[in-house]
C-alpha cells in the first residue's frame, strides 16, 4: 500500500513537469490557435538567460523575473517577424516552422552554452516531507504549488477578462477580430509573449531535475502535448490534471501490468488519448465544439 | 495541427474552387506559351524518355559519393511521398510515417538474415506495414485533426523500445546489418551503382502509381476529404474510408522505402525510427511542397543534403544552420521548393509592372500590419457554417 | 452631410483588377444599397472600406481618410463590418461573441444594456444566449453577426450578403429587425444583397456596379422603375 | 495539366541530381573510380608525407551531444598539441602532422553511413566515435572498403572480436568488463548482500548487467532480488526508484548513461530513505558533475569502475597529466569548459594510442597501420590510473580492456580492493 500511494506520489511530481509545459502551449494554441514545438526550446532559452544571470552574481528571484520579461519580448518578437508571414497560411507548414524554430534555439544554446549539463539553482530546497509514509521533496511540492497558481491564472485570464476573451477571439478568426476593433497584431504578440514568461517559469521549475542543457525539454514535449491532447485543447484545468493523470497511470501502469513494464509505459498517455477520444472526441475537459452542415 | 476550428484546414475553401484544381494544385504555374509548347507530342512522349535515359546513364558517369548521395535521395523521397498521400493529399496529420519506414526495414533485414527469397522479402515488405497501417488507421481515422496526429506520434515514439523488447526479431538496441545488395556477376557495375539502379527504379514505379493514384479518381475524392468531410459525405464520398486507405497506401510506401533503406545504408536500428526522424519528414514534406509529386522529390533531397552541407560549413554549428536554413526557405517559400518557379515568375511578371514593394498580390490578406485574411476566413465560416 | 464617401476606388487579387473607380455617398443616418451580378465588386468594396483590401483612390469617413488604415483601426473610428458568411467566433458563446463586439467600449453599463437591446431584437439568440456560436443555425448565426456589430456601437454598418443561404422567411426576419434598428439607432447603412427585394425594403439609394464600375446610381423609387432593374434583380 | 507536372518532375531530377553532384561531387576524385582500387602498397588516402587525416562521425547535436562533442575535442587537442610542437615522427620516417575532420551524425545510424561514405576516400582512419548503432551502420562497409573503424567509442563486443570485425577496434572497455569488475569485487566480500539493478534498456545496459552476473554466478552469498529497466528517454525513473527502495536492497547495481538521470536517482533514494552501497558506471561517475549534485554523501559507498583520472577531483590537481589535458582542452580542441563528461578524456587517450601507432607504422599505408594498432602492449597512456594500459593484443578485447573499481571518498575516488 505504502508503495502504491508513493507510485501515485511519484506520478504527481513527473505529471507536473509535463504540466509546466503543457500549459505554456495551451496558452499559444488559445491564443493563436497554433501548436508550437518551439515552447519547449523557447523555456530552455529563458533558463539560459537565468542561469547567466545568477553566474554573474544575481540573486535567483531577481533572475528569474529579468528572464520572465526578457521572455515576454523575446516571444513577441518572434510573433511579430517570424510567425506573422505564416499565421494565415497552411498550419502545417506554421508547424513546420515552429520546429525549425526549435532546431535553431537548440542549436543556437549549444553553440553558445556547449552541451554540458548545467547545474541548476533549484527555487526550493531538496529537503524531504513525510507523511502517512509516502516521502516527496518540497521541491516537487513547490513546483506542483506553483503549477496549480500558474493554471488558475491561465483559467482566469482566459474565462473571466477581456484580454482573455480578445485573445480567444483573435485565435478563432482574426478578420472577425479585426471588424470588432481588437488590434489582432498587437493581441497575438502579447499571446506569444505570455507564453513564453508561462514557458520560462515552466523551465526555471523542472531544470534543477532535469539539468539544463539545450534539448532539456525535448522528451518532456511528447509528454506535454500528449497532456495538451487529453485535457482538451481549451482548459488550462483539464490539462494540468491530464498531465497528472498521465504521470499516476504511468507509473502504475509500469509497476502492476507486468506486460506493459518500464520500457513501454510510454504507450500509456497514447492509449489513454486513444480511448478517451473515441468517447469525448473533445478532450476530457474540453468544451465540445458542434459543427453543423 | 492546428486549432480545432481551424483543423478543417487550409484548402477548405476547395469547395468554392473546383476539386479538380486542387488535386493538382501544382497546375496555373505555367504561362500558356509553354504549355502549348509541351503539348507537341515529341515534347509529351520525348522528355520522358530522355529523363528516363539521363537516369540510365547518371550511375554509370557519377562519383561513388554522389550516386550514395542520390540513392540516399531516393529512399526518403520515397518516404516523403508516402506522406503526403496522407497529409498532403488528404490532409491527414501524420507524425507516424517513420514507423513504418522501420518496420519496412527491419521486416527486410530479418528476411534476408533468415535467407529468404528477396523477392518474397520485397513482397512481405511492401504487406506487412501496409496491414499494419490499416490497423493503425481502422482506429485512428475515426479521430480527426490533432487526435489522429497524437495517435500517430505514438508509432515511432512506442516502437522503439517495442523494436527493443523484441529483440528476437530485431536484433535488439544493436540492430541488424544485411548486406544483400552487391552488383550482380559479370554486369560490370560497382555495388553503388547497382543499388542506385534499385533505387530508381522501385522508387520510379513508386512515384509513378501515385503520381496516377493522386491525379486520379482516387486522387479527387482524396482532395475533397481533405477539403471538406462534410461535402464529402454530401457527395457519397465516405471521408473515414478514404483517410483508410491514404493511410494504408502511405505505410506501404512507408515500407518500400523500409526496403530501399536497407538497399542503400545496409543497417537498422530503433534509432531509425525516432520520433526525431518522424517530425524531420514532416519537415523535408512541407519545405518541398505539400501535395505534390516533385515537392516529394526535393523534399527527399532536403532531408538528405541538408545535414551533409551544415556538415561541410561547420559540423559543430549544424542544427543551428539548418534550423536558420529551414526557416529561411519557407519565409521565402511558403509554398515550398516547389513553389520557387511560380514565386520566380511572379516577380519576373511583376518587375516591369513597377508595383515595386507590394506585397506579394496572391490574397486580398496582404493588408500591412493586422493583415486580415479574406480567405482564411472563409475557411472558418465553411468549418462552421 | 456625407459620412462615407468613395472616389475613384480601386483594388485588385493578384494581377486580376476588381475595382475600377467605384464612387459611393452615405450621407449621415443614410442607407445605400450596392447591386450587381457575382464578381461586379460589390463585397470588394465593402472590403476596401474596413481595409481587408489594399486599395486606391479616395475613402473619406466623416472628413477624415481613411484608405490605408488596419480594419481595427477603421472599427474603431465607427464602422462596423458584418462579413459576408457572417464571421462568427464558433468556439466562444453567444454572450461572449457579442461581448467581443463591445472590444473597443468602456461603458460597462452600457454594454450590458446593448446586449439586452440585441436580445430584444433577435429574441431567438435569447435562449441560445450560452451556446458555442458555432451551434446555431444559419439564421441564428446571421442575426448574432449583425448583434456583435450593433454592440460596437457603430455610426456605419457594412452588411455584406445577410440573406445569403437562409429560408426566405428567415431573411425576412432578418431584414425586418434590421430596419427597426435603423429606425431606432440612426445607423448609417451600406447594403450588398443579391435579393434586391429584400434590399430595397431597406436602403434609400443604391448603385448598380458592372465589372468594378458604377454603371448606374438612383434612389430606390428611381431604380425600381427601370425595367433593366427590374429585369436584371427584382425577377420581374 | 498531366504533361506540366511530368516534364516539372523531369525539372526536380535534374535539380536534385545537380545537387547532388555538387554537394558530394567536390570531393577529390574526378574519375568515377571506386575505394579498393588502390594498387598494392601505394600510399593509402589521407596520408602524405608530411601530414595525414582522421575522420570522426559522432553526434555533435542532439540528445548524446554531451558526450559526443568530447569525443572529437579530446582527439583533436591531443594532435593539436602535438601539431604545435612540430608533429609526429611515423615509422616510416617521416614527421607528419595529424588533422582531425569530423562530422555530425546526431546518432542517427543512415546519417553516420553518409558521413563514412563522405570521408573514407579522404581520411587515412575513422576513430573515436561515440555510440553502437552509429558505428554498427557502417561497419561492413569499412570492411569491405578496409577502411580502419580504430578506437572508437562504444563498449560494444563486436568491434574487439577480430575474426569478425578485422578492420575495427573498441576503445573503452566492453561493458560486461566494467559490470563483471564490480561483480567480482562483491562476490568476494565476506557479507551477505541483497542487490537491486536498474539498467538502461539497451546493449548498454544490457551488457553491465552481463558482466555482474557472471561474475556473481555460483556466489552464494549474493542475491539479486529485484531488476527494473528505463529507457534513455525518460524524463523521471522515481519510480523505479520507489520499487527498488520497496526491496530494501543493501547494493544498488545502476547502469545509467544519462547525467540527469543519475542525479535525480541519487535525490530520489535520499528522499525515500534508501541508503545503499551504489555502483555507477565509468561514464556517470564524475564527482563534480554528478555525485556532488547528487549530494552522494549520504551513502555508505559510491562505487564506479575507471580506467582515467578524474580531472576536476581535488587528488590530481597536481598530477601533471592531468595540468597538460585541462590546458590543451580549450586551447586546442575548442572546448571551452571543464567537461561533464569522460569521454574528453578518453578521446585524449585515443589521440595518445594513435601517436604510439604512428610511431610503429612503417608504411604510410592502412594496412601497415592495423598491423601496428594491433602490437600494443600495456601503453600506459596519459591520464591512466595506475594497473590499467593500453593493450591491443588480445582477441575479443577493446584497447583499453582493464578497470580498476574505485570508492567515492567525498571529493575524488581511491581505488578499492575489497567491499566493504
Amino acid at each position: 500500500m505504502g508503495k502504491f500511494v508513493q507510485l501515485v506520489v511519484d506520478g504527481l511530481s513527473t505529471g507536473s513537469v509535463y504540466a509546466a509545459l503543457a500549459l505554456a502551449i495551451v496558452l499559444v494554441h488559445q491564443a493563436t490557435g497554433l501548436i508550437n514545438f518551439a515552447q519547449g526550446g523557447m523555456a530552455v532559452l529563458s533558463a539560459y538567460a537565468v542561469w547567466w544571470l545568477t553566474n554573474r552574481g544575481l540573486p535567483l528571484v531577481a533572475a528569474i523575473l529579468v528572464a520572465i520579461v526578457l521572455s515576454v519580448v523575446f516571444g513577441a518578437l518572434v510573433e511579430r517577424w517570424l510567425m506573422r508571414r505564416f499565421e494565415r497560411g497552411d498550419p502545417d507548414t506554421a508547424v513546420v516552422v515552429t520546429i525549425g524554430l526549435l532546431t535553431l534555439i537548440t542549436g543556437f544554446a549549444g553553440w553558445l552554452w556547449t552541451y554540458n549539463n548545467q547545474q541548476f539553482p533549484s527555487l526550493f530546497p531538496l529537503d524531504t516531507v513525510s507523511f502517512l509514509g509516502v516521502s516527496v521533496s518540497v521541491r516537487s511540492l513547490g513546483t506542483t504549488a506553483v503549477i496549480v497558481v500558474a493554471m488558475l491564472l491561465l483559467q482566469g485570464l482566459f474565462v473571466g477578462t477581456k484580454l482573455g476573451l480578445a485573445l480567444r477571439a483573435v485565435a478563432i478568426n482574426p478578420q472577425s477580430a479585426a471588424f470588432c476593433g481588437l488590434p489582432v497584431g498587437r493581441l497575438l504578440m502579447v499571446g506569444w509573449g505570455l507564453a513564453a514568461a508561462l514557458g520560462a517559469v515552466a523551465a526555471v521549475l523542472v531544470a534543477p531535475q532535469l539539468t539544463l542543457t539545450p534539448g532539456m525539454l525535448d522528451n518532456a514535449l511528447v509528454y506535454a502535448l500528449a497532456a495538451v491532447i487529453l485535457g482538451g485543447l481549451t482548459s488550462p484545468i483539464g490539462v494540468v490534471i491530464a498531465a497528472w493523470i498521465i504521470g499516476i497511470l504511468e507509473n502504475l501502469a509500469a509497476v502492476y501490468v507486468p506486460f506493459i513494464g518500464f520500457d513501454l509505459k510510454v504507450a500509456v498517455p497514447f492509449i489513454l488519448i486513444f480511448v478517451v477520444l473515441i468517447v469525448r472526441p473533445q478532450g476530457l475537459f474540453g468544451r465540445k465544439t458542434v459543427v453543423r452542415v | 495541427m492546428a486549432s480545432s476550428p481551424k483543423t478543417s484546414s487550409p484548402k477548405t475553401s476547395a469547395s468554392k474552387t473546383s476539386a479538380s484544381t486542387t488535386s493538382a494544385p501544382t497546375s496555373s504555374a505555367t504561362t500558356s506559351s509553354a504549355s502549348s509548347f509541351r503539348q507537341r507530342p515529341w515534347v509529351r512522349w520525348g522528355a520522358p524518355l530522355l529523363l528516363v535515359a539521363g537516369l540510365a546513364v547518371l550511375p554509370l558517369v557519377m562519383t561513388e559519393g554522389a550516386n550514395d548521395t542520390l540513392a540516399r535521395i531516393g529512399v526518403f523521397a520515397v518516404a516523403v511521398l508516402g506522406l503526403n498521400v496522407v497529409m498532403g493529399y488528404t490532409g491527414q496529420v501524420s507524425l507516424g510515417q517513420i514507423f513504418f519506414l522501420g518496420l519496412g526495414a527491419y521486416v527486410t533485414a530479418y528476411g534476408v538474415q533468415s535467407g529468404w527469397n528477396i523477392v518474397l522479402v520485397f513482397v512481405l515488405t511492401c504487406l506487412i506495414p501496409a496491414v499494419a497501417g490499416l490497423v493503425v488507421a481502422l482506429a485512428a481515422a475515426r479521430l480527426g485533426g490533432l487526435a489522429i496526429a497524437m495517435v500517430t506520434i505514438a508509432l515511432p515514439i512506442v516502437g522503439v523500445p517495442l523494436a527493443k523488447r523484441l529483440s528476437d526479431f530485431t536484433g535488439g538496441s544493436q540492430g541488424l546489418s544485411a548486406r544483400f545488395v552487391e552488383a550482380p556477376e559479370g554486369s560490370g557495375l560497382y555495388d553503388d551503382q547497382w543499388q542506385l539502379y534499385l533505387v530508381l527504379v522501385i522508387g520510379g514505379i513508386v512515384f509513378l502509381m501515385t503520381s496516377l493514384l493522386v491525379r486520379g479518381k482516387y486522387g479527387r475524392a482524396f482532395a475533397i476529404v481533405k477539403g471538406n468531410e462534410n461535402v464529402a459525405s454530401s457527395m457519397g464520398i465516405s471521408p473515414y474510408r478514404y483517410k483508410v486507405l491514404a493511410f494504408t497506401i502511405a505505410s506501404l510506401i512507408g515500407g518500400v522505402s523500409g526496403f530501399l533503406y536497407m538497399v542503400v545504408v545496409q543497417y537498422t536500428s530503433p534509432e531509425t525510427m525516432s520520433f526525431g526522424h518522424s517530425i524531420e519528414l514532416l519537415v523535408a514534406m512541407v519545405i518541398g511542397g505539400a501535395g505534390s509529386i516533385v515537392g516529394s522529390l526535393l523534399g527527399g533531397a532536403f532531408y538528405v543534403i541538408v545535414p551533409d552541407v551544415t556538415n561541410a560549413i561547420d559540423p559543430s554549428l549544424t542544427a543551428l544552420l539548418q534550423g536558420a536554413l529551414l526557416l529561411a526557405v519557407l519565409f521565402v517559400l511558403p509554398g515550398g521548393l516547389v513553389s520557387l518557379p511560380r514565386a520566380l515568375m511572379r516577380r519576373l511578371r511583376r518587375s516591369p509592372a513597377g508595383r515595386g514593394s507590394a506585397a506579394p498580390p496572391t490574397t486580398p490578406s496582404s493588408t500591412p500590419g493586422s493583415g486580415t485574411a479574406a480567405e482564411q476566413s472563409e475557411t472558418e465560416r465553411q468549418g462552421h457554417a | 452631410m456625407t459620412l462615407l464617401e468613395l472616389e475613384g476606388v480601386t483594388a485588385s487579387y493578384g494581377p486580376v483588377q476588381v475595382l475600377d473607380g467605384v464612387s459611393l455617398s452615405v450621407p449621415e443616418e443614410g442607407a445605400v444599397g450596392i447591386l450587381g451580378a457575382n464578381g461586379a465588386g460589390k463585397t470588394t468594396t465593402l472590403r476596401a472600406i474596413s481595409g481587408t483590401v489594399r486599395a486606391g483612390g479616395r475613402i473619406t469617413f466623416d472628413g477624415k481618410d481613411i484608405r490605408g488604415m488596419r480594419p481595427d483601426q477603421v472599427a474603431a473610428l465607427g464602422i462596423a463590418h458584418v462579413p459576408e458568411g457572417r464571421g462568427t467566433l464558433g468556439d466562444l458563446t453567444v454572450r461572449d461573441n457579442l461581448r467581443v463586439g463591445a472590444y473597443l467600449r468602456k461603458d460597462r453599463k452600457g454594454v450590458d444594456k446593448d446586449i439586452d437591446y440585441c436580445l430584444d431584437l433577435f429574441p431567438n439568440l435569447e435562449e441560445r444566449i450560452t451556446s458555442n456560436a458555432s451551434a446555431l443555425s444559419g439564421g441564428e448565426q446571421q442575426m448574432l453577426a449583425v448583434g456583435r456589430a450593433i454592440m460596437s456601437k457603430p455610426r456605419l454598418m457594412l452588411l455584406d450578403e445577410a440573406s445569403l443561404g437562409l429560408a426566405p422567411s428567415t431573411a425576412k426576419n432578418v431584414y425586418d429587425a434590421i430596419r427597426r434598428l435603423r429606425v431606432e439607432s440612426g445607423i448609417a447603412m451600406v447594403v450588398v444583397e443579391q435579393n434586391a427585394n429584400l434590399a430595397f425594403t431597406l436602403v434609400d439609394s443604391a448603385t448598380v456596379l458592372e465589372t468594378g464600375r458604377n454603371v448606374l446610381t438612383g434612389t430606390s423609387a428611381e431604380l425600381k422603375g427601370m425595367d433593366e432593374i427590374r429585369r436584371a434583380y427584382l425577377g420581374g | 495539366m498531366n504533361r506540366h507536372s511530368r516534364s516539372r518532375k523531369a525539372l526536380g531530377i535534374a535539380v536534385a541530381s545537380a545537387l547532388a553532384v555538387t554537394v558530394t561531387g567536390c570531393g577529390n576524385r574526378e574519375d568515377a573510380g571506386r575505394s579498393g582500387d588502390a594498387a598494392e602498397g601505394a600510399p593509402s588516402p589521407g596520408i602524405t608525407d608530411d601530414s595525414v587525416t582522421l575522420g570522426i562521425t559522432t553526434p555533435l547535436s542532439g540528445a548524446t551531444a554531451g558526450p559526443g562533442t568530447c569525443t572529437v575535442a579530446g582527439v583533436t587537442a591531443y594532435f593539436g598539441m602535438k601539431n604545435a610542437e612540430g608533429g609526429i615522427e611515423f615509422g616510416d620516417g617521416q614527421t607528419r602532422t595529424v588533422e582531425i575532420e569530423a562530422l555530425d551524425d546526431t546518432y542517427d545510424p543512415q546519417q553516420a553511413a553518409a558521413n563514412y561514405d563522405q570521408l573514407k576516400d579522404e581520411v587515412f582512419a575513422m576513430t573515436a566515435g561515440l555510440g553502437t548503432p552509429t558505428n554498427r551502420a557502417w561497419r561492413d562497409a569499412a570492411i569491405a572498403d578496409e577502411v580502419p573503424q580504430v578506437l572508437i567509442m562504444t563498449g560494444d563486443p563486436l568491434f574487439s572480436d577480430t575474426e569478425e570485425s578485422p578492420w575495427q577496434l573498441g576503445f573503452v572497455p566492453i561493458y560486461q568488463n566494467e559490470g563483471e569488475a564490480f561483480g567480482e569485487l562483491l562476490a568476494s566480500s565476506s557479507g551477505n548482500h541483497r542487490v537491486a539493478i536498474l539498467s538502461q534498456n539497451d546493449d548498454f545496459g544490457a551488457g553491465y548487467v552481463e558482466g555482474f552476473k557472471s561474475a556473481i554466478e555460483g556466489a552464494d552469498n549474493i542475491e539479486i532480488v529485484d531488476e527494473l529497466t528505463y529507457e534513455a528517454t525518460d524524463t523521471s525513473v522515481d519510480a523505479q526508484i520507489t520499487e527498488l527502495a520497496n526491496s530494501d536492497a543493501d547494493v544498488f547495481f545502476n547502469a545509467m548513461s544519462v547525467t540527469p538521470l543519475v542525479i535525480s536517482s541519487l535525490q530520489k533514494a535520499q528522499q525515500l530513505g534508501w541508503t545503499p552501497n551504489w555502483f555507477l558506471p565509468s561514464n556517470t561517475s564524475s564527482p563534480t558533475a554528478i555525485l556532488e549534485p547528487g549530494g552522494a554523501a549520504a551513502f555508505p559507498g559510491i562505487y564506479s569502475v575507471s580506467f582515467s583520472k578524474a580531472p576536476q577531483s581535488p587528488a590530481f590537481a597536481q598530477d601533471e597529466d592531468v595540468q597538460t589535458y585541462l590546458a590543451a582542452l580549450p586551447q586546442y580542441g575548442n572546448y571551452p569548459d571543464p567537461p561533464a563528461f569522460p569521454h574528453c578524456q578518453w578521446s585524449w587517450m585515443v589521440g595518445a594510442t594513435l601517436e604510439q601507432v604512428f610511431m610503429e607504422m612503417e608504411e604510410p599505408t592502412r594496412d601497415s597501420f592495423m598491423e601496428a594498432l594491433r602490437g600494443i602492449e600495456g601503453f600506459e597512456a596519459p591520464l591512466m590510473l595506475p594497473d590499467t594500459s593500453v593493450s591491443t593484443t588480445e582477441d575479443g578485447q577493446p584497447a583499453v580492456s582493464t578497470v580498476v573499481v574505485q570508492k567515492y571518498n567525498g571529493r575524488g575516488y581511491d581505488t578499492v580492493e575489497s567491499f566493504e
